[in-house]
């Protein structure tokens, strides 16, 4: 298999950390876990009733989240999907307000309108979460387009899912990227599945890379599981945005440990399969590895989990205290003028 | 006649009458995203696939505007698809399909074909899914010349309406409220039709008529059941096709009446309630209108997340009342 | 004051907005299919690529649904697009980035962002087109909360509204009927605006307000000639804006003249008429009602190719003239 | 040049012709004649202001059209284009309707309800041309899904543009043709130009051949002026298709000599650039290699000139003489039940 054969080969320092500090990958591995514990929480919430609506964990997913992010800086952007949460912390968000929204408050990131499908946080350059499957990829592309217009050497990241790369959105955005060489990095996170329909099913190639040929945009699949393999993918993606070459699509193969969503019955697959994923965790791995590389201690790890384990039970409290919106303020923002 | 009538649920209607379309019928298939083994996004079509298997029952890849045209296509060529949206917001992405290719072929063909299609549309608000899963478009389609819409407000009107929109020979949309997917009612078992075009008169009155759609028709009709405590005798209208509309039932009843009052989800602004309320004051009925026509619609915004804010954005059973009063006792 | 105001065509009108707007502010870029060397398939944009150059004249491929996204994505990060559908009739491709994103991103992010777009749709019949290249679908987007939706019926307000339009922080879609595109009218050479969401009194008059849109302006404005003729004095306004609707004018004038007809070439049912026509029979101005609401609208079909039939299919003058007459003289 | 090479390749007779009569071809050549001069007369009705719309020429592109409906039978379908006469004919239409059609007469395909960009003919499998710029794509793949539930062994041909494959409905219904094994001919007309827009300038790769990758749909790129190509690839894509091989996708490279549609200035390209494709007429050439095949004579040729332009002027004559629809009909035919 490519991915172990990737593993083995890595027993070293992988090259992209030298373009990484160790603190920013101690700060890589707390996102990781500050995603896992997010979601965590938000579902102990929904089963506790106390969140409503609906929500897509990315559980297992969280290195390609991470692993991407590290390479944008403020002003770069990002557009998500429904299965957001990940990205979202990987741009810099604080679980505070995104809890905030889960909880339909007005201290969350959308005053509580958006919910979990709609986290978006403008300033630091997450364009938001997106509720139709494929509705960000254009929307990357045009902020690419607003970046050229601008004169910067921003890039933006689109994240998008295998089940996504079927919808026509995907053809257009493409093509237009390529066509126009905007600094687009198409991140496709191939979790094997589009809600209950494997990729064998929906597909009739076996990769999302695959499909980057039609466009003349160079494609690589990475084990998506392994933190250096994505964060190396992304500096190379994101150098060639940069650098006015265009955009790049990665392919991360990775899975979700979790059903697609609440009302999930798993029927679609195996638990072996899904037990097999699970031993792939890649939070597990990238703390080996980080301890093997003489990066971390033991130490830190336990420091990194614990003090994740505040934030977001601070999260949680925060969310919980902050006041809902007020029901009279139902029209505002609907458009800039206010009521 | 005698016997007790069985329960289903919305949704269980709903199945029952693709399984016997299905099977009396082999050129019956259904398709959309993630109805085979997952059963729906709302556990419509459930196990069908287990009964009918993968080649009637079709997982299609995320692609709304392909595979609506493969419906589209498929029912030029003589068989019978039954579409299924995952929600109706995501219809937005076929309206090309809808609009310009199956509501106009048989006109634009000078009636040489025809297009017996069926889609099906899960909407409204209250689920918490917010702006982009919540929405309630139906007004759209009941404006293209071409199609019809319907909208069962129970099992048993799901399962009959289902059964004659299959049979249609025409692109038949039906809307489905989220809502009410788990709502039982009585519904016989053998393979009934409820005529598209026709409204229902679910309670009988004398001061006012409400026309309602889908989940507010039950709210009417729990309006209608404290105002006459009130001494206030309210016909209720459950609308049931929004295009054709059902004129003659409803003007009879507002002449009646004398008073109309329009109950709906969708975005007030051009929502169904607009046609019925421009309908009745162009009719015969305009003169014996003792009050303006009342309508409450969703509100002129897209559906918060908040549980408390998504429930302000829709006509609940309080502002009937109030409205059914204002329209009854005063003036506005 | 003294100087002879200048006349432009409709599509020039448009034309300048665009160019004085683009040298005001070079946040704003155009973007469509065939609107660079071929100038449009209408001409608006004309030489502007010549002005301009390719990269703020951005020629699209044929992807309506990507190239919407696109512009939503480059107004959501500070610039400023104009987008031109070729025909209107291709926003059916285009209805989840107008409707899910552009219209509700501000709403669903609780105001953390403003998408400062402009779409432009050329619309409507009588060119021969048929079903699919003639649709009048401005109905729907002023279904939408968070558009707004303006319809110019003359060169002046093409020009001033477009002006706006850009100005504006939200979506603003532009309705611009192909038939008035060649007409032309006195147009000032500075970069006024025409406020959106205010309708415009074309003439003053006692027993009838005709509310029309579009081309309809300039028919009802004949009809009202016609009808002066013989005794019925016309009001007649140029709605200029289907969303927000401006009520107080609306409700000012038919309070006044006691009655109104509505006119316009959407279809009939869930048209733009059926929505003025449920606020006014909602509204204080009920009460002031001496006849029906009448509506005229586009038949209840695809439009059909045969010129006469064609014609047949939309409001014409007699049409107007006789729908008056009855609701002025008779009872309906 | 590829295609230069190609027709030398050819010297001999094309071993496609084994597969089809004398009689065939010289239907073929007729039908290509009867395309030519249909258009023609159509463009003069329309310049004399007999006819009122629009309409787009397929002048120079008869060859893709008789080329490829030469491998079909009655019972198989195509789904066409806004510039769809030549398919229409293809497909075994008679002028007379379609005349009668361009002129809004009741004995038209359409009865005058659709003008040219509508004509079908469903009764000889023609699904229809389209006004929507890919719409036909996704129907022809349902068309082809009909097929397959009715056990038959048709084949279905979509023809599209080069400017249609930009649509984001020609990448949904290529993935679903493909998962599906579904008997689907995709015929793209590449005549280099969507309206004014230069395949380089809307196509991030040089051929629209290059994206059947994507789907894992085999692809031919022939020469669209040269009949005998597009015949051999239409034979070998629809054997494939009753074989249950599945679709294949056939790109005629071929140029329409005519602008756009009536209000096309030709701005975008040179007049050199139409000369040069004028040379490679697909007529001429046919009748040179079937006079060079011993197929047909000059005679023939004569004869075959004469008999359509009878039929051309007869047609105009019937559609002039026809009586257009009643107005009071305007609203039948909206849905099944008459008004
Ligand atoms: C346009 C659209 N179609 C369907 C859906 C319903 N839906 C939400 S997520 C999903 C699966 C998406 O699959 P993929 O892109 O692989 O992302 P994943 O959920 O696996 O992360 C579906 C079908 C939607 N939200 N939008
Ligand atoms: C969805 C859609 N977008 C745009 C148009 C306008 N339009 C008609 S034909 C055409 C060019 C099509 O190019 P191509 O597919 O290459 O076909 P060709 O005209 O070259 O035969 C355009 C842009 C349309 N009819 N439909
Ligand atoms: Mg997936
Ligand atoms: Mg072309």
């Amino acid at each position: 298999m490519t991915v172990q054969m990737q593993i083995d080969r890595r027993a070293n320092r992988p090259a992209v950390y030298d373009r990484l500090s160790n603190e920013q990958l101690r700060e890589s591995l707390r996102r990781m876990h500050l995603i896992r514990q997010f979601e965590e929480g938000a579902e102990q919430a929904y089963m506790r009733g106390l969140i409503h609506g609906t929500m897509h964990l990315s559980i297992g997913q969280e290195a390609s989240a991470v692993g991407v992010c590290v390479a944008l800086g403020a002003a770069d952007k990002i557009t998500s999907t429904h299965r957001g949460h990940g990205h979202c912390i990987g741009k810099g968000a604080d679980p505070k307000r995104m809890f905030a929204e889960f909880f339909g408050k007005e201290t969350g990131y959308c005053r509580g309108r958006g919910g979990s499908m709609h986290i978006a946080d403008p300033s630091q350059g997450n364009l938001g979460a997106n509720g139709i499957v494929g509705g960000g990829l254009p929307i990357a592309v045009g902020a690419a387009l607003a970046i050229r217009q601008q004169k910067r050497d921003d890039v933006v990241v689109c994240f998008f899912g295998d089940g996504a790369s079927n919808e026509g959105a995907f053809h257009e955005a493409l093509n237009m990227a390529a066509l126009w060489t905007l600094p687009v990095v198409f991140v496709c996170e191939n979790n094997q599945y589009g809600m209950s329909t494997s990729t064998a099913r929906s597909m009739s190639v076996p990769n999302v890379a695959d499909r980057a040929v039609a466009y003349n945009i160079p494609a690589r699949i990475v084990d998506g599981n392994d933190f250096a393999a994505v964060a190396e993918a992304a500096f190379e993606a994101t150098d060639r945005g940069r650098g006015g070459l265009g955009p790049s699509l990665i392919e991360c193969k990775t899975y979700r440990i979790r059903g697609h969503s609440r009302s999930d019955r798993n029927r679609y697959r195996s638990k072996d399969e899904i037990d097999a994923w699970s031993r792939r965790d890649p939070i597990v791995r990238l703390e080996a590895e980080l301890v093997g590389l003489g990066i971390l201690a033991e130490a830190d790890l336990a420091a990194i989990r614990q003090q994740v384990e505040t934030e977001i039970e601070e999260g949680i409290a925060f969310a919980q205290e902050s006041p809902p919106p007020a029901i009279a303020d139902l029209l505002r923002d609907v458009t800039s003028e206010q009521p | 006649m005698d016997r007790p009538v069985r329960e289903l649920s919305y949704a269980q209607a709903l199945q029952e009458a693709m399984a016997q379309a299905m099977e009396a019928d082999e050129r019956v298939f259904l398709m959309g995203e993630d109805i085979g083994v997952y059963g729906g996004a709302f556990q419509v079509t459930g196990d069908l696939v287990e009964r009918f298997g993968e080649a009637r029952v079709i997982d299609t890849p995320i692609a709304e505007l392909g595979a609506a045209g493969v419906a589209v296509g498929a029912a030029l060529c003589g068989q019978r698809p039954v579409f299924e949206f995952q929600f109706s917001d995501f219809a937005t992405l076929a309206m090309e399909q809808i609009v310009n290719q199956a509501a106009k072929m048989r006109y634009m063909l000078g009636g040489a074909v025809s297009v017996p299609l069926v889609m099906r549309f899960p909407a409204g608000s209250g689920t918490g899914a917010a702006a982009q899963h919540s929405q309630s478009l139906e007004a759209w389609f009941a404006h293209v010349p071409g199609l019809k819409v319907v909208q069962p407000s129970t099992p048993h009107d799901a399962k009959g309406l289902l059964l004659s929109a299959i049979d249609d020979p025409d692109p038949v949309m039906i809307f489905e409220h989220k809502l009410l997917y788990k709502m039982k009612g009585p519904v016989p078992e053998e393979a009934y039709r409820v005529p598209i075009g026709k409204a229902d008169i679910r309670r009988k009155g004398r001061d006012l008529t409400i026309v309602a759609t889908a989940i507010m028709v039950h709210r009417a009709l729990d309006a209608a059941a404290i105002l006459a405590e009130e001494g206030i005798d309210v016909e209720v209208i459950d609308l049931r096709c929004l295009r054709p509309l059902d004129r003659d039932t409803l003007v009879e009843s507002v002449s009646r009446t004398t008073r109309l009052l329009c109950v709906y989800e969708g975005v007030r602004t051009l929502g169904i309630g607009a046609e019925i309320s421009a309908m009745i004051a162009e009719s015969e009925a305009f003169d014996r209108l003792d009050a303006p026509i009342g309508r409450l619609g969703g509100a002129e915004c897209p559906l918060p997340y908040n549980p408390e804010m998504e429930k302000a954005a829709v006509p609940q059973i309080p502002d009937i009342v109030a409205m059914a009063r204002r329209l009854v006792r005063g003036t506005v």
